[in-house]
């Protein structure tokens, strides 16, 4: 990389403290209230009442103020499958604010990806939203028709996901596949899209975007996939980006280079970030907010600093520990300590 | 295998189908009322007690015919799959041991069949080197050998490919000891399928061949046989054609029903339906949730 | 052996290792030395392992690191005999196996003195075996009866910590991490001298990770030797002696965990450390890996 | 043009499918089989037969013998020419016979044993015989002496697939073994009687399958297998059977066992039922014969008829005498193709205890013509010259008689006797039939039934006139 | 970014993007092209040895259908001599072969004409009925398999599967008499048999050609029809439907751009496949319906044991075969370029 991600990882931190002053409360309310809350780590309850203050707090109902009104709000979601007649997610909430990144962390089979799929309305079949709501943008998603679902997709809510060149069509050539979002979503012509489809490649820092826009995905390596990816799914501008995995199968360099683009995307736009991983590091790095999961219920809710330090569920300090014990941290955790 | 097959109601109703016409290949001159080669007088006669399906134009007993053809039907389209299953299985699976020069001669020697319009190839064979059935299913099951070859083929490079092959070789299997334990069920079922769907193109093939006249010597009847010569008396028995026309059909609807069933008991969707079975009947007690990928 | 009766250790923050002070005399349970292999035939020849030169000394745990391609499953591969080397030796178990018909393979392999965990735990248990079935086939294979192969499954079941009703379920039957931990268990039916995990725990969860890490660590103290692979240097770093690194099929530093986490030498080896994600970010690392690909490239 | 397709038929044209579609365009290599008629829509030839069978001028206008009867002088009419323009003169005729005597491929030489020389003289043909022969007149028709353009034939390849001939019609598109598209000749010398305008010669589909075609305008004119007959009528069809010489028979080998002995061959005749021929394959449309001639012919012998009516028992007892148990007589029935007409002989023979295999055999004519089977099957569509007729069933060379060289006694003689008779000559009947019936003593043939010539046609097609075994377009209108 | 695999042609890119585009799609195309022929040149080689070798085994002579009643051992001979019959094997492959790269496929020995030229005639016949039949396949089985496929699990699709499973077991003679007794006699709609060409007019040419072409098509709406809803209905599954959906593509956008042409890969594929059997059963609807075509040229000639034009026949389907089969594979690599990536 060049002088330009120097100069830009300098600017990052200008920035973030400039919008955190900005979003302050927004944000306070949010995390302080998570923070505060004694009975947070113990479940559903817990959350429950968070997202219901929080809501009170920001409401949809037009009481805070317009630019800091959270772009996606989960409130006491609860998911069913209706084959298996069982509730797989019981209340989760959450608030998320423009700029800002919300972690999912848990193990596998906690419900972290339906939990991300009901707030892109693409939950499997027989599966349910049974309870909870999820608005995105002010707009509940329960009243969404499919015609209204296609036109908030893309150009509000986005998503990428584990295995990045399985979420590619591989008979379409990348650029074709972004410049197809750009005609659709913002209505601009083939010209201009192919532009616009260049100028994302080269926002995803990828080298060489003429090349990679007329490659095939099986051309590309996981890496450059998962930043195509990112591009088309940023293509019509959305204000939130759901991150399911999306690093996870990717190496530690290209993963270390991929989250450090979506902090980069969320600086400069102001894209607000899910970001779902069973690896609490990866988590730490990115996001001001985690919600610890298992079993579908969410053990811990708060800051991330807060959450790593002083872990409160057994199942978070687990998590914690598996770094420590077992990680790099075990290294580097007294270097840290010492400079 | 048969069990599983049988507790699919597709794999109930093919089964049924195709043992009544193994039956009748079998049974069949028993069962026949009359001999089939006998003429008599009373020619394209309708249906009566004599003569449950009338009498053909010289006379002879159409039910008895039928009975009597399901044989040749029968045993052509077996050797048409039997020939094809060892002239495809062997090399199919060898080529995948047998180096390099061994896959790239089969390999091509395969697409040849494939690229040879195999009706049109069984005819201009046959005709051409003398009029037999057995010629003609011998030289068709090469023509069809193909499918097994490339089923086969797949089927034991994924298993020999496969991750869990290599654990048994790195625990000191042989390699005969991996087709047994191994390779064998995994190749067995795609075989299976393979070998039902080509008894129906057997079939279809006997039955265009004896149609068209070709592989059979005259009085002997074949569903084929009696179905060209019921069109020449149309106009005297316009109900005649539909016997061996249905009997055609329905022995190929089974033999493609039963290839499915075999597809669908065995490998992946085999093993879900038992577990399914498995939970479902609760033999072990507690319900558990559906093991998940447990994968990130 | 080097570590008689050691307690269960590298429990704490700090990893205390006395061994490579002072290197065993005994013989190294796997050594190799100038390792090549090559994939493909003629044009499409290419080599994926260049020149690897690494020992590994009994009860000792090594990590491999790397991005993918780098050759560790190869390495791996060249090690059991599943690819051949094209240069170089490979002495297991003071055995040299350089060059070894399939018949001598077979012999040594039945000896089970190495035993391989693959990348994949699904893949590697046969679908339609019994997880009972799956563990015996080694001992099937060297010939000991069924009752008695049974029998000696079930506390390797225990040590891999999964209950006994699992024995009769398909592997499709059972969960991800289960399934890990009976792959685990079925290398080591054997009692082998050296265990090659290929990505044992990359795809488990946190909880899955810990519970495979753990067992791991008590294998250690039981004198077997272990080598682990991974692209991610965090999850070695916790539990292997040494680490080396492989880089483009080549070995490019190898050292204590802590000289090279600590003080890595080799710009790739940097750009790992800096790479790995840890629970207290460093902001400064952004920068500093910009520089480090930078140098990579050219 | 033939493009309109639904019902009707297309303007004068006439729309034939054949199922003996010719193999050869050539007369001399096609020969005198069944598809001569096709044939004659391209060719003429110097005499042609009218409806009693005699032979009426053609291309000929006259002809006459020499007192001695060796000799035969035609007449040709004059100014005659083929299609490709080459004038028709005796020389052509002259030509045509000699090629017809030694081409290579020539399938006729046979036939024409008794010409030895031929002299050309302007528009006179004159005939040298080396035995006295009033056949010739007869010989020298369709069948026999399809006159081609000598130019044309000095390729005989090229004319076997473009046709030169001063027929009715010209060749306007060939495709071997498939169709023909003719169009009406105007240089024909009888072109004033032709009207049909083009024709359309297309080889049949399957038997089943010809009456939809008719009945939905792909043909006007077909000839059918006796089952279609009722469908044909059901479909508003014209269907006619047209007179013919045809004749089926059983051929024996009196030269191998177990035909080296007579009893077994009576016995044969005994088993014999011709009744269930004429009634399961020709749907009475045919008649039982025992001869090789249709009972009425000129040459039929009623004092032949039925010497060996059909008696199973009295079968049986020939074999039993001739020291055979049931069953043990096991024989090939060895055919060209599938026939119905076999299955027949096979169950009618199993009745009295003889096993028949039927073996259908590709190569089915070298073994015969050979002479080497020893049952076979055949069927013949007569000849023009019943003398012809005899020799080809009962001569020692006649290449219908699998018993080579067998002959019947005094057969020869009799042939010899009707030759030297004058066709007019009063006592010619009875000559002949003298000649038939020293024929039938041989024991190499047994005669089942005469197959019908079996036709259907639009309505809007004229009738035909009634020569026997010949299709004459002559005078044949073809309406809407 | 050390992470990005450089991609090899990586250095030609200065050349700008359009002329790459254009060389990396003419060189697709040149590879497929080679790849093909890689396979279907030793596929041409054996199968014509297959056929030549047919003579050899059959034993028929052409002096034996040339010379009928006359045939005597000299005449045999000298009629084989004619033929070129004494000389070694491999030497009349070699000429026949020789003959046959210049498309001279010998003459006939019933009647002496020039093979290739019969076979012309009788293709022009036999294509119009396969490419027919070809388009009622493609067309009836994509409108069949992509509704199945949409309205997966509903009585619509189990209809559609019940009728495409019925008419993949009707035999194709069936088939045949059916609709002449249908559509020919019955209802008088179509002519039961014969073939006019095109140059006499589209409309009688179709009419014609329009049942054995259905006769025909009927194995290829099944196999189409039956192997599109398998793809489409696992194309549906794949993970790029979702991400075109969260991407906010419209569903008909979704199935047009994305699914269809997936899940048309093996359906194309499925049709290579089919093209030798509906070849072959030309033999069988040509002869139902009366068509003076390919197959039943091919039949005549079997069952007169005209081996030369046998080995004609199966030269030109062979032919045939590998030049529909090459076809299909450059749309293949056109329509689904990742399957040709493998071997
Ligand atoms: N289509 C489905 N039908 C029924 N149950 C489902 C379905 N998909 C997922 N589940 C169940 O829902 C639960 C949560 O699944 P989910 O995929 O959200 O977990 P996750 O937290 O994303 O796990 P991972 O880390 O493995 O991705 C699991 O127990 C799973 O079995
Ligand atoms: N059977 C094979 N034939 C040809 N090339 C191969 C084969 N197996 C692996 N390779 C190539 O060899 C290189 C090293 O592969 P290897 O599997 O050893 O990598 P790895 O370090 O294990 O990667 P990962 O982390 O993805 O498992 C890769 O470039 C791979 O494409
Ligand atoms: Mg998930
Ligand atoms: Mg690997
Ligand atoms: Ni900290």
């Amino acid at each position: 990389m060049t002088a330009l991600s120097e100069k830009r990882s300098q600017q990052r931190s200008q920035q973030q403290s400039q919008q955190q002053s900005e979003q302050q409360p927004g944000h306070l309310n949010a995390s302080a209230r998570a923070g505060s809350s004694p009975g947070r780590t113990d479940a559903a309850g817990g959350s429950d009442r968070s997202a219901a203050e929080a809501a009170a707090a920001t409401g949809p109902d037009g009481t805070a103020p317009g630019p800091e009104a959270p772009v996606l709000s989960v409130r006491d979601l609860r998911i069913t499958d209706r084959a298996g007649d069982r509730e797989i997610v019981h209340g989760v909430g959450f608030e998320l604010t423009p700029g800002k990144a919300v972690g999912i962390v848990g193990e596998s089979g906690s419900g972290k990806t339906l939990t991300c799929r009901a707030a892109l309305g693409i939950l499997p079949p027989h599966v349910e939203v049974s309870g909870g709501s999820v608005h995105i943008a002010g707009t509940d998603i329960a009243d969404l028709t499919p015609r209204q679902w296609t036109a908030l997709r893309g150009s509000t809510v986005s998503a990428v996901f584990q295995d990045p060149a399985s979420y590619l069509n591989p008979s379409i050539r990348v650029g074709a596949q972004i410049a197809e979002v750009v005609r659709v979503k913002t209505g601009r012509g083939r010209r201009e899209a192919r532009r616009r489809g260049l100028d994302l490649l080269r926002a995803v820092h990828l080298r060489d975007p003429e090349l990679v826009y007329s490659q095939y995905p099986f051309e590309l390596s996981g890496g450059m996939l998962q930043r195509v990816l990112i591009a088309a799914a940023i293509a019509a501008g959305p204000r939130v980006l759901i991150a399911d995995e999306a690093t996870t199968a990717l190496d530690v360099t290209v993963q270390a280079e991929i989250l450090d683009l979506l902090a980069d995307l969320r600086e400069q736009t102001g894209l607000a970030l899910v970001v779902v991983s069973h690896d609490l590091a990866v988590i730490a790095q990115v996001c001001d907010e985690v919600l610890v999961m298992r079993q579908g219920e969410v053990v811990e809710h708060g800051p991330t600093a807060q959450v790593l330090h002083d872990p409160r569920h057994e199942y978070t300090r687990l998590l914690v520990a598996e770094h420590e014990q077992y990680g790099l941290d075990r290294f580097r955790a007294p270097e840290e300590e010492t400079r | 295998m048969l069990r599983r097959v049988l507790s699919l109601p597709a794999g109930r109703i093919a089964v049924a189908i195709l043992t009544v016409v193994a039956l009748l290949a079998v049974l069949g001159p028993v069962l026949a009322p009359h001999d089939p080669l006998a003429t008599s007088a009373r020619t394209l006669a309708p249906g009566s007690g004599t003569h449950p399906l009338g009498t053909d134009y010289l006379g002879r007993d159409v039910l008895s015919r039928l009975l009597a053809g399901s044989r040749v039907s029968v045993l052509g389209s077996l050797e048409v799959a039997l020939t094809a299953l060892v002239v495809g299985v062997v090399p199919g699976i060898l080529s995948v041991y047998l180096g390099r020069a061994f896959e790239w001669v089969t390999l091509r020697v395969v697409d040849t069949l494939v690229a040879l319009p195999f009706l049109l190839f069984a005819v201009a064979v046959i005709a051409l080197l003398g009029n037999g059935i057995t010629q003609a299913m011998l030289v068709t099951g090469v023509l069809v050998s193909p499918l097994f070859y490339r089923v086969s083929r797949a089927a034991t490079l994924t298993v020999a490919r496969s991750q869990y092959v290599e654990a048994a070789l790195i625990a000191g299997a042989s390699v005969g000891w991996v087709v047994r334990r191994h390779v064998w069920v995994k190749v067995l079922p795609p075989i299976a399928v393979a070998l039902a769907q080509t008894i129906g193109v057997g079939f279809v093939i006997v039955s265009s061949l004896t149609f068209l006249g070709i592989g059979v010597q005259p009085p002997e009847p074949t569903w084929g046989g009696l179905l060209a010569s019921d069109l020449g008396y149309l106009s005297y028995q316009p109900w005649a054609p539909v016997a061996p026309a249905l009997l055609i059909m329905a022995t190929v609807w089974a033999c493609n029903l039963l290839a499915d069933a075999i597809r669908d008991v065995s490998g992946e969707a085999g093993r879900a339906l038992v577990a399914h079975r498995r939970l479902r009947a609760g033999r072990r007690g507690r319900t558990e949730p559906a093991p998940t990928g447990g994968a990130s | 052996m080097t570590h008689p009766g050691s307690a269960p250790r590298a429990d704490g923050p700090e990893p205390q290792d006395t061994r490579r002070d002072d290197p065993s005399p005994a013989r190294p349970v796997l050594a190799i030395t100038g390792l090549d292999v090559h994939y493909g035939l003629r044009r499409r020849r290419r080599k994926v392992l260049h020149d690897v030169t690494l020992s590994v000394a009994p009860g000792e745990t090594v990590g491999i690191v790397g991005e993918t391609g780098s050759g560790k499953s190869t390495l791996a591969r060249a090690v059991l005999g599943l690819v051949r080397a094209s240069a170089g030796t490979v002495t297991v178990a003071g055995e040299d196996v350089t060059g070894h018909s399939e018949a001598k393979w077979r012999r040594l392999r039945r000896r089970g003195t190495v035993q391989y965990v693959f990348q994949d735990p699904l893949r590697s248990l046969d679908p339609d075996l019994t997880v009972a079935d799956s563990l015996a086939e080694p001992l099937l294979l060297r010939g000991v009866p069924r009752g008695e192969a049974l029998a000696r499954i079930r506390p390797l079941l225990e040590r891999v910590r999964l209950p006994g009703e699992l024995l009769d379920r398909l592997p499709g039957e059972i969960s991800g991490g289960q399934r890990q931990r009976v792959a685990v268990a079925r290398a080591l039916v054997t009692e082998p001298e050296l265990v090659i995990l290929d990505e044992p725990v990359s795809a488990l969860d946190s909880a899955n990770r810990v519970q495979v890490l753990q067992i791991l660590k008590e294998l250690r103290t039981t004198g077997v030797a272990i080598v682990l692979i991974s692209h991610d240097l965090g999850s070695v770093a916790g539990i292997a002696d040494r680490i080396a690194v492989l880089y483009r099929g080549e070995l490019v530093e190898t050292g204590t965990a802590r000289d090279v986490i600590r003080r890595p030498r080799h710009p790739y080896t940097r750009l790992l450390v800096s790479s790995a994600p840890t629970l207290h970010t460093a902001p400064a690392d952004r920068a500093e890996r910009a520089a480090l690909r930078a140098a990579l490239t050219t | 043009g033939g493009g309109e397709s639904a019902a009707g038929s297309g303007g004068d044209t006439l729309k034939w499918a054949t199922s003996s579609f010719p193999a050869h365009w050539d007369p001399v290599v096609g020969g005198s089989g069944a598809q001569f008629r096709e044939l004659a829509l391209v060719y003429a030839s110097l005499t042609r037969t009218d409806a009693t069978g005699k032979a009426v001028p053609d291309l000929a206008e006259s002809w006459h013998y020499n007192t001695a009867g060796d000799q035969v002088t035609f007449h040709l009419r004059s100014g005659l020419k083929f299609s490709d323009g080459t004038p028709l003169d005796a020389a052509a005729v002259k030509d045509a016979i000699l090629r017809a005597k030694t081409q290579k491929d020539s399938a006729l030489f046979g036939d024409l044993t008794s010409i030895t020389s031929v002299d050309a003289r302007g528009l006179d043909v004159i005939v040298h015989l080396g035995q006295v022969d009033y056949q010739i007149p007869q010989l020298l028709g369709e069948r026999v002496l399809q006159v081609a353009s000598p130019k044309a034939a000095a390729d005989p390849k090229k004319l076997d697939r473009s046709p030169v001939g001063a027929g009715p019609f010209t060749v306007t598109q060939l495709v071997p073994g498939t169709k023909v598209l003719l169009k009406k000749n105007p240089d024909y010398w009888d072109a004033k009687d032709i009207h049909i305008d083009t024709v359309e010669l297309t080889s049949a589909p399957d038997a089943a399958t010809v009456v939809s075609g008719l009945q939905t305008g792909v043909y006007n004119f077909a000839d059918i297998e006796p089952s279609q007959a009722s469908a044909a009528k059901k479909a508003g069809l014209d269907v006619f059977v047209q007179p013919g010489f045809n004749a089926e028979n059983i051929s024996l080998n009196v030269n191998k066992a177990p035909f080296d002995d007579s009893r077994v061959v009576d016995a044969v005749r005994y088993a014999v039922n011709r009744q269930e021929f004429v009634d399961k394959l020709t749907f009475s449309y045919g008649q039982a014969t025992d001869q090789p001639f249709p009972p009425g012919y000129v040459a039929y012998d009623p004092k032949s008829a039925d010497l060996y009516p059909y008696n199973p028992a009295k079968s049986r007892q020939l074999l039993a005498a001739a020291g055979y148990k049931p069953g043990q007589i096991k024989l090939s029935l060895v055919i060209p193709a599938a026939d119905p007409q076999a299955e027949i002989v096979q169950s009618q023979l199993a009745k009295v205890g003889i096993t028949v295999t039927i073996k259908v055999d590709k190569n089915w004519a070298t073994p015969f013509f050979a002479k080497d089977l020893t049952f076979s099957l055949y069927g013949t569509t007569g000849r023009d010259s019943a003398v012809q007729t005899l020799t080809a069933h009962f001569g020692p060379n006649g290449p219908l008689n699998l018993s080579t060289p067998y002959e019947p006694a005094g057969f020869e003689a009799a042939v010899a006797k009707v030759r030297r008779t004058r066709i007019d000559a009063p006592d010619y009947a009875s000559v002949l039939q003298a000649a038939t019936r020293a024929g039938l003593r041989s024991k190499a043939l047994v005669f089942t039934y005469s197959a019908p010539n079996l036709f259907a046609k639009s309505k809007a097609i004229s009738a035909l006139p009634k020569n026997p075994g010949h299709i004459d377009w002559t005078g044949v209108t073809i309406g809407r | 970014m050390t992470t990005t695999l450089a991609p090899p042609a990586a250095p030609a890119r200065r050349r700008g993007p359009t002329a790459a585009r254009a060389r990396h799609a003419l060189g697709r195309v040149l590879a497929t092209l080679a790849r093909s022929a890689a396979i279907f040149v030793p596929v041409f080689l054996v199968a014509t040895f297959v056929t030549f070798a047919l003579r050899s085994l059959s034993g028929l002579s052409p002096a034996r259908v040339q010379l009928g009643e006359d045939a005597t051992p000299e005449a045999i001979h000298r009629v084989e001599a004619q033929w070129g019959l004494d000389r070694p094997f491999l030497v009349q492959y070699g000429h026949w072969f020789g003959g046959l790269l210049h498309g001279d496929l010998g003459t006939s020995w019933t009647n002496g004409a020039d093979i290739s030229t019969l076979i012309g005639l009788g293709l022009g016949v036999s294509l119009s009925v396969a490419s027919l039949a070809l388009v009622i396949g493609v067309l009836a089985g994509f409108v069949l398999g992509t509704t199945a496929a949409l309205r997966q699990t509903t009585w619509v699709d189990r209809a559609i599967t019940g009728f495409v499973t019925l008419i993949s077991v009707m035999p194709a003679f069936v088939v045949g008499i059916v609709l002449v007794e249908a559509f020919a006699v019955g209802l008088h709609v179509f002519p039961s048999a014969g073939y006019v060409p095109m140059a006499q007019g589209l409309t009688p040419w179709l009419e014609h050609i329009t049942l054995p072409a259905l006769a025909l098509s009927f194995d290829v709406v099944a196999d189409v029809a039956r192997q599109l809803r398998t793809s489409l209905v696992a194309a549906y599954r794949e993970n790029y439907v979702t991400g075109a959906v969260v991407r906010g593509l419209s569903p008909q956008r979704i199935f047009l751009g994305h699914v269809l042409r997936n899940g048309l890969g093996p359906a194309l594929a499925t049709l290579g496949l089919k093209f030798p059997a509906l070849v072959g059963a030309s033999v069988v609807t040509e002869w139902v319906f009366g068509l003076q075509g390919f197959g039943r040229f091919a039949n005549d000639s079997a069952q007169s044991g005209d081996v030369p034009a046998v080995q004609g026949v199966l030269v030109v389907s062979i032919v045939l075969v590998v030049v529909f089969n090459l076809l299909v594979n450059l749309v293949l690599a056109r329509v689904t370029p990742a399957s040709q990536r493998g071997v």
